[in-house]
């Protein structure tokens, strides 16, 4: 009964898609924005990655929003998952040797990996997210690796903070010294496709890398010890 | 405004006459009824002596004021009837006592003064028997004036007036002008309600002689009883003379008066000898059975 | 201006910052959020000024330097200026009031708050689609994180359907925003707006976007996982959420307005108008407080969409209506639900424990009120305006929806309020009285009453005079005074308000005149009762006067507007008057829903009337050609639910009778006339239109039966205060009857009625009420014989009740002899003769009245009882003094009354010769008749008092009964169910069909709340289904 | 109509859209309807990044060598999409992370992660 009902449900909303996309014809040419952007994009912004030019510059308050998603969410599981009891080391909990050697040797490599893609975010396919991400997994790996490693809180959430303020300063100096808001022109452009270049997206592009790292390291940390606490 | 002494005088005589005619008319009608069972009954002049005894006790009871009010109220009610009803249209305009103040509304309004005034006085003897006769008379009262009412507004819009004299004066000119040729359904109406105002049987709950002995007045006796019983002999006279203007042509002189008075009243008492009493609830149904069909009738005919 | 950047700079700065700091650092949480909030509130407020003063235009802000659409830009004007401000004075209480949970909790909560509320900021300046997407999200998220205020089972379950359903939501809203760009390349609203391309894709994105907004404001039903979350989470943040997300997504919908084609209005309307409906509909099953809350909160936004649909037909009023009735709501429902989380009372039933703080009870009525929409709060206004304006566009359905809506909100708001004013709360727990806890709720219960001022300013309420309400505050205030000072100063009050207008208006306007004395003298003459109670009299003296403010008002109005303005707060004044009684909880209630039925009732007749002459003045009524019958009917059947006519009067008996002694007069003797007014007023404007006769016809049959069924009814109660509230029924069946006649006579036998009936329904209502106080029971079965303790109260009840009876020669009369003549000139030869046996009837009940409390025996534990007090006494001697003046001179207002009535119906006048009245068939001399009657009386009292003056006085069981001295006069005193007889004869005629009736449609309406309730079943999983159902039927329904 | 890389994208993002749905409503478990929510985001995710296809172009990204300042504006596809999608992604993670989150609690709160056991708060 009630799956043929879903069943059903799914299939009005299959037609529903199927009516929106019952007239799509693959583009033949730029709409006017990505036109402009394209075309003045390396001229205003002087990154070569244009999609970069437009997460960090042009629409960068959405990626100042997204930032602040990420922030809100460990924001709110450190709220929920907060941990009164000090951290218990449970020494009976062993993973394999395997795992434990490779993420020796992964782990760095990953870390410059991510650092890597973010700073060249500008440049390259890639970014600030991408490279947070990855920092991200590093951790990730770190803790399945050892389930009882102290990652520092303190250390976590210094990074997050600071490089998030950082982030809207640079925003706000924007504002006060160039064309508004989150204008990257607060530094001169430089030569296009140069490391040094692009205004302030590298360095934005760093922060939002560290702080999206030590998000989703604090976020993965943070549900870790609970369920250590949760064990015992 | 001048005082008129003259009408005063005149009202005054009306009041007497009606008095003893009163007294006479309930003998005669206790005597009918003894005849019809079978009894000797009283002498004619028995009411006068009723009364001339019960004024004349001596020792004599008070519950308190209302108690002592209730007759004064219940007389008022009688007396006051009297003066708003013209007694005899004659040219001259003597014996209309002093309806010129009040119409045929303000005679149907006022029978309540004297009825409302009793049965406080009655209410405040603290007798049971008071309380239930009052109740059932109420209650009854009630369903009379259904049909009464009606018959007055069927007669209003006959004759297009609610001035007691000015009905009586559209009736002048032979029998076959009285309301009760010309307005049958509304006097059949108004005759059957008659019944139950006068309280005799099969209506006579609120006195229920063997029920509820002698109801609300039970506590009253002596001068009380007395002013109750003068009064009674006016009223009865009073409501039979409203029915007679109403519907009888009016009267035109004392004796014509007396005839159709005694007619009416006795049309009460000739029901009164044949049926026995009803319960309070067969009583206010009738009255909302056929009077009030009859009553309806009486106005979609003059609509 | 400070650039809105700013703001989002202070908030996410400080946010990211609050990260950083440690724990120690904790208990400063609450003083940083504090200031950023006292930042965002001085950002709103420097917006907001150069905007008020039209100094500036609305302005666009772009980011980054680049133009839109290629950047995100923002935009300030006036009405994102009054929104910021809302919303973040709504936050900067927020924190004030969770100041102490802030500073427990860990910093995080802090932060999430201060994120929400830049982010809701934010949502408002928006005008790029995506982002306002991420904001959604934002808010959404943090949002999801402060429901987890309380930890415990529900929250998190609540919190994780908020999760499901808001997923799903954006969701729906990112394919539309893409398909948007995909189909018009641009993400700027303002592109959008201007020139949207017509293709289908494009059309469906739009749909896809508006419908996601729609969803985010909970439409029914597709909302079963907001109102967990109401339930589920604390109230504050109910508060944070019915206040400041839903203010923000509404402003949402607002931008998107422009986007509206016909189709998309109809989305919004028809969203709407079923979420008012629905969401009240389905909230009247519920007892628990902060869902029931959450079931009002919805509903009000649901209004609210509706009424952006209607943006084409509201013209120029469009933002005060939004703005009026969007105030009321967020301020009402932050302060509700934050007295909630005070009181921590979870079943509506337990709200009573707001009675330990008077303060509290009294912003709890201010709150139910402006939600409501009675005034002088905001949201009247709006709703006026509202339905003006959709009947000018001639959407009458629309409004009998708005309409029936806003009355099942009522149903349930003041069942609470009722239960929150009487039920008892001595074994319910206390409460802290934390400052910080009541100084937001106090500053938005204030914030309320001054919106309401400005409101009403603005709508050109010029003429409205504020102080009468401005001294109803006062007294309030000193309402710790003793009740005599207070007292006094009602009564200056009045009588310098009856100073300010009476004058005039006599030279003016008799018939006004004559209502302005029953409602403002009539008032000074029950209020000198009131010197009988001792100690405080709390709450008392602030709604008596608002009664009599609204009464004032209702005769000085020249507008509609005006007229309702004081109908309402007379119709709220006396509410509380009534819910005052002891047991009136019940009675309370159905009196005021059947105020606001009729009130609303009168509503839309005045929209129909301002959809026709496009003006509110009262005299427009008279030239309306138009829907007269509905107007007509409308207008009566309002009125008539003052005047307690048959079918609308079962809220009567129970309300006047368990009132207190001296409310019952103004209850029954003063209010009710305002019905008859309004009548009045209605018969004169439009009498004149063939259609009237009609319903004349109607209401003159409505008016007979009300006056037989209100005295046989009368007759069968044991409850003196019962019997003399049926009495009134019926009493006011007789001046609806009058006044349907439409004659001279039938208007003069009205006019007469309603001031006698003011009179002797004053003195019986008083005296009795006053023996009620001594001997302490309604019962008359339980007095008697207390004519002996009581002979100024008995004389009182004898001349009211011969009065009542008509009997002659008390003033009664006149209406009677009026009458007869009325009929038989009007042919209404029915209608009178049923009116004539109710006026006959009438003596069975007022014998028992007077029989059973003053004559019979009296009871042993009554034996000491003393008079009735000497307050009571002066009024009602006052009283009598009137009737005996009107009845042995009644010429004295029976002439002037018919000069009046002269002007509406010049014929058939009385004729006078002297004091002799002469009507077209009867006549009648009141002063001669009074004089022939007294001297007989006096002269047969005299002579009866010669022949026995020397009776003696015997004791009360010294009577003839069975031969037997009775010794208990339980068993002697007849009076219980006394015309048993005549019950079981007619008692047919007034069983209770019309209660029964009621009673069955509270039960069907009940029943289908209770069943469409069942809907919400709890489950995340369904609720993501409404959405998509929700989502997909209104798709298929206007696309197809 | 002929078949483009894009519509088949966007087939499957539909495709994946619909299963996520189906997997949400009809799941019991809540980390699976959890995972199922994540499949219609990355379904939706599909479809955005679809409809910024153009064909036979390349990623707007200037390397000096297949893209340049000059032709960018002929070889390069619409970067919009994107940027956006970049977007919806990481908000994505947010929301997963916060419901996963709460699924670890309502464990805590029942031992159980059967959707059906949480509806106390109803009506």
């Amino acid at each position: 009964m009630r799956n043929s009902f879903l069943i059903i449900l799914i299939a009005a909303f299959a037609w529903f898609m199927y009516d929106i996309f019952s007239e799509y014809q693959t583009q033949e040419q730029l709409n006017k924005t990505a036109a402009y952007y394209n075309s003045n994009e390396p001229s205003e912004a002087g990154a070569a990655n244009v999609v970069t030019a437009i997460v960090v510059t042009y629409r960068g308050l959405d990626t100042l929003g997204e930032v602040t998603v990420l922030f809100l969410a460990t924001l709110i599981i450190g709220f929920i998952l907060k941990n009164k009891a000090e951290k218990i080391i449970d020494s009976k909990y062993k993973t394999s040797e395997i795992l434990e050697t490779g993420a020796k040797v992964l782990v760095p490599g990953s870390l410059i990996l991510g650092v890597y893609i973010f700073i060249n975010g500008h440049l390259t396919p890639g970014g600030g997210f991408q490279g947070g991400a990855v920092i991200g997994s590093a951790i990730v790996l770190l803790l399945l690796a050892d389930p009882n490693k102290i990652v520092s809180h303190k250390l976590m959430n210094f990074i997050e903070s600071t490089s998030g303020f950082f982030y809207v300063v640079i925003g706000i100096l924007g504002l006060i010294i160039a064309g508004g808001f989150l204008d990257n022109r607060i530094f001169p452009l430089g030569k296009l496709g140069s490391l040094i270049s692009a205004g302030a997206i590298p360095l934005i592009y760093s922060f939002i890398g560290l702080k999206v790292g030590a998000e989703i390291s604090g976020i993965v940390n943070n549900i870790n010890e609970t369920e250590l606490t949760d064990k015992l | 405004m001048e005082f008129d002494f003259k009408k005063l005088g005149f009202t005054l005589l009306g009041l007497l006459i009606v008095l003893n005619w009163g007294l006479l008319m309930s003998a005669i009608m206790r005597k009918i009824n003894a005849r019809v069972a079978k009894r000797y009954g009283i002498p004619w002049y028995q009411p006068w002596v009723d009364l001339v005894k019960n004024y004349a006790i001596r020792s004599q009871i008070t519950h308190g004021i209302m108690f002592y009010l209730g007759p004064v109220f219940r007389f008022s009610g009688g007396v006051g009837l009297f003066l708003f009803m013209p007694m005899l249209i004659t040219a001259g305009g003597q014996w209309t006592n002093y309806s010129f103040q009040g119409d045929l509304v303000l005679i149907l309004y006022f029978q309540f003064f004297g009825m409302l005034g009793m049965a406080l006085g009655a209410g405040e003897g603290g007798h049971p028997y008071s309380a239930i006769g009052i109740s059932r008379g109420l209650s009854q009262f009630t369903a009379i004036e259904v049909p009464m009412t009606l018959a007055v507004i069927s007669l209003a819009i006959q004759y297009q007036t609610l001035s007691i004299a000015d009905i009586v004066k559209a009736q002048q000119g032979g029998i076959m002008n009285w309301t009760m040729w010309t307005n049958p359904v509304a006097t059949i109406a108004a005759m059957l309600s008659l019944l139950g105002a006068l309280a005799h049987a099969p209506f006579n709950l609120v006195r229920a002689p063997n029920e509820i002995p002698i109801g609300p007045p039970t506590e009253y006796h002596s001068t009380f009883l007395g002013v109750l019983q003068t009064n009674a002999a006016v009223l009865h006279v009073v409501e039979a003379a409203l029915f007679m203007n109403l519907f009888f042509g009016g009267a035109s002189n004392w004796f014509e008066f007396i005839v159709k008075t005694f007619l009416i009243y006795f049309w009460s008492v000739f029901v009164g000898t044949v049926f026995p009493r009803y319960r309070i609830e067969h009583s206010v149904s009738w009255f909302l059975k056929v009077p009030l069909v009859l009553g309806i009738i009486a106005i979609i005919i003059f609509m | 201006m400070v650039s809105p950047f700013y703001l989002l700079g202070v908030g996410l700065g400080l946010g990211f910052l609050l990260g950083l700091t440690g724990k120690n650092s904790k208990k400063y949480t609450s003083a940083i959020t504090f200031v950023a909030f006292a930042f965002f509130v001085f950002f709103s407020i420097s917006w907001l000024i150069p905007f008020a003063l039209k100094q500036v235009t609305e302005t666009l802000i772009y980011t980054a330097g680049f133009l839109p659409p290629f950047s995100i830009s923002l935009s300030v004007g006036f009405y994102e200026a009054v929104f910021s401000l809302m919303i973040n004075s709504l936050g900067l209480l927020s924190i004030l009031f969770l100041w102490k949970k802030i500073n427990s909790e860990s910093n995080a909560l802090g932060g999430i708050i201060l994120v929400l509320f830049m982010t809701l900021n934010m949502l408002v300046f928006a005008r790029d689609i995506f982002n306002i997407f991420v904001w959604l999200e934002i808010a959404a998220i943090s949002t999801s994180g402060i429901i987890l205020l309380d930890k415990n089972k529900f929250s998190y379950s609540a919190g994780f359907k908020y999760l499901l359903a808001s997923s799903i939501i954006s969701s729906l809203y990112l394919i539309g925003v893409v398909l948007v760009y995909f189909t018009n390349g641009t993400l700027f609203l303002n592109d959008l707006i201007t020139n949207a391309s017509g293709v289908t894709m494009s059309v469906t994105a739009v749909f896809l976007m508006l419908i996601a907004i729609v969803l985010e404001l909970k439409p029914f039903p597709a909302n079963g996982w907001a109102l967990d979350v109401y339930e589920g989470a604390n109230p504050a943040i109910g508060a944070i959420m019915s206040g400041g997300v839903a203010t923000a997504s509404l402003f949402l919908l607002y931008k998107f307005s422009p986007l509206l084609d016909n189709k998309f209005s109809y989305l919004f309307v028809i969203a709407g108008l079923l979420t008012f409906v629905g969401s009240n509909l389905f909230g009247i099953k519920q007892d628990k407080a902060n869902r029931l809350l959450g079931y009002s909160s919805i509903g009000q936004i649901g209004l609210l969409v509706a009424i952006i649909g209607f943006r084409p037909f509201l013209g120029d009023k469009f933002e005060f209506i939004a703005i009026t009735i969007l105030v009321s709501h967020f301020l009402a429902k932050a302060g509700l639900f934050w007295l909630s989380d005070v009181i921590k009372q979870d079943n509506i039933k337990n709200w009573s424990v707001l009675r330990r703080k008077p303060l509290l009870l009294v912003l709890f009525g201010i709150f139910v009120f402006s939600l409501i929409g009675l005034p002088p709060f905001p949201s009247f206004f709006g709703k006026w305006e509202l339905i003006m304006m959709l009947s000018g566009g001639y959407k009458f359905a629309v409004v009998t929806i708005i309409l029936v809506g806003s009355f099942i909100e009522a149903i349930y708001l003041f069942r609470w309020l009722g239960y929150a004013i009487k039920l008892d709360f001595s074994e319910l727990p206390e409460y802290k009285f934390e400052l910080n806890k009541i100084i937001p709720v106090v500053i938005f219960g204030a914030l309320v009453l001054g919106a309401g001022y400005y409101a009403g300013n603005l709508i050109c309420l010029k003429t409205l005079n504020y102080i009468p309400l401005a001294f109803i505050v006062l007294l309030y205030f000193i309402d710790s005074l003793p009740a005599y000072i207070k007292n006094t100063l009602s009564i200056l009050a009045l009588g310098y308000y009856s100073y300010l207008i009476l004058p005039n208006l006599y030279e003016t306007d008799m018939l006004r005149f004559i209502f302005a004395v029953i409602f403002l003298i009539g008032g000074i003459i029950t209020l000198v009762a009131g010197y009988a109670y001792k100690g405080k009299r709390q709450g008392f003296y602030p709604v008596a006067l608002l009664m009599y403010v609204g009464l004032a008002l209702i005769i000085q109005a020249q507008t509609t507007l005006e007229f309702f303005f004081g109908w309402e707060l007379m119709t709220a004044g006396s509410y509380f008057l009534i819910i005052r009684g002891k047991k009136s909880i019940e009675h309370g209630l159905s009196y005021i829903l059947f105020s606001i039925g009729g009130a609303y009732a009168i509503l839309a007749a005045f929209g129909l009337i301002y959809a026709e002459t496009s003006d509110i003045l009262l005299s427009s009524l008279s030239v309306a050609t138009q829907n007269i019958t509905l107007i007509f009917s409308l207008l009566a059947i309002g009125f008539m639910t003052k005047t307690a006519s048959l079918g609308l009067h079962i809220w009567l008996p129970g309300a006047h009778a368990e009132a207190e002694s001296d409310v019952s007069p103004m209850v029954s003797a003063i209010l009710l006339k305002a019905g008859v007014f309004g009548l009045f007023i209605l018969m004169i404007a439009m009498g004149h239109n063939p259609e009237a006769e009609q319903i004349g016809l109607i209401l003159g049959w409505i008016g007979a039966l009300t006056a037989l069924v209100g005295n046989l009814a009368a007759a069968f109660q044991e409850d003196a205060k019962r019997l003399l509230a049926y009495s009134s029924i019926s009493q006011l069946g007789y001046i609806l009857f009058g006044l349907a006649m439409m004659t001279h006579l039938g208007w003069m036998s009205a006019m007469v009625y309603s001031i006698n009936h003011f009179l002797y329904k004053s003195i019986l209502f008083l005296t009795i009420g006053a023996v009620v106080l001594k001997v302490g029971t309604h019962d008359m079965y339980k007095m008697g014989g207390l004519i002996k303790n009581m002979p100024l109260a008995f004389i009182a009840v004898l001349i009211g009740i011969i009065a009542l009876s008509g009997v002659p020669p008390l003033s009664g009369f006149a209406g009677k002899w009026l009458f007869y003549n009325a009929i038989i000139d009007k042919h209404w030869y029915f209608q009178g003769a049923i009116v004539f046996f109710s006026g006959i009837v009438a003596f069975l009940y007022l014998f028992k009245l007077i029989y059973s409390v003053f004559l019979g025996q009296l009871k042993d534990n009554l034996r000491k009882v003393k008079d009735i007090s000497v307050w009571f006494a002066i009024p009602i001697y006052i009283l009598i003094i009137g009737i005996m003046i009107i009845s042995a001179k009644p010429e004295l207002y029976l002439k002037p009354l018919g000069t009046m009535i002269s002007g509406f119906y010049p014929n058939g006048e009385l004729s006078w010769t002297g004091g002799l009245a002469n009507a077209p068939y009867g006549y009648w001399n009141g002063s001669g008749v009074m004089i022939t009657i007294g001297i007989m009386f006096s002269l047969l009292f005299l002579w009866l008092w010669s022949l026995s003056r020397k009776a003696q006085k015997v004791k009360q069981f010294n009577i003839v009964y069975a031969a037997e001295a009775p010794q208990r006069p339980e068993t002697t005193h007849i009076s219980y169910n006394i015309y048993a007889g005549y019950y079981k004869s007619i008692g047919w005629i007034v069983a209770p069909i019309f209660e029964k009736f009621w009673s069955t449609m509270t039960e069907w309406i009940h029943s289908v709340s209770d069943f469409g309730r069942r809907i919400y079943n709890g489950n995340g999983q369904y609720y993501m289904t409404h959405i998509l159902i929700y989502m997909l039927a209104f798709y298929f329904i206007l696309m197809h | 109509m002929t078949i483009t890389i894009d519509k088949i994208a966007l087939f499957l993002g539909i495709v994946l859209m619909l299963i996520g749905l189906y997997g949400a409503f009809s799941l019991k478990s809540i980390i699976r309807i959890i995972l199922s929510l994540s499949i219609f985001d990355t379904g939706i995710n599909v479809l955005i990044v679809s409809l910024g296809y153009l064909k036979g172009r390349t990623a707007p990204i200037i390397d000096g060598d297949k893209v340049t300042v000059e032709n960018i504006f002929n070889v390069a596809i619409d970067p919009v999409p994107q940027a956006l999608v970049l977007t919806a992604i990481v908000i994505g993670f947010g929301v997963t992370a916060l419901m996963l989150v709460y699924a670890l609690k309502l464990y805590q709160s029942k031992k159980t992660l059967d959707i059906n056991q949480f509806s106390d708060l109803k009506w």
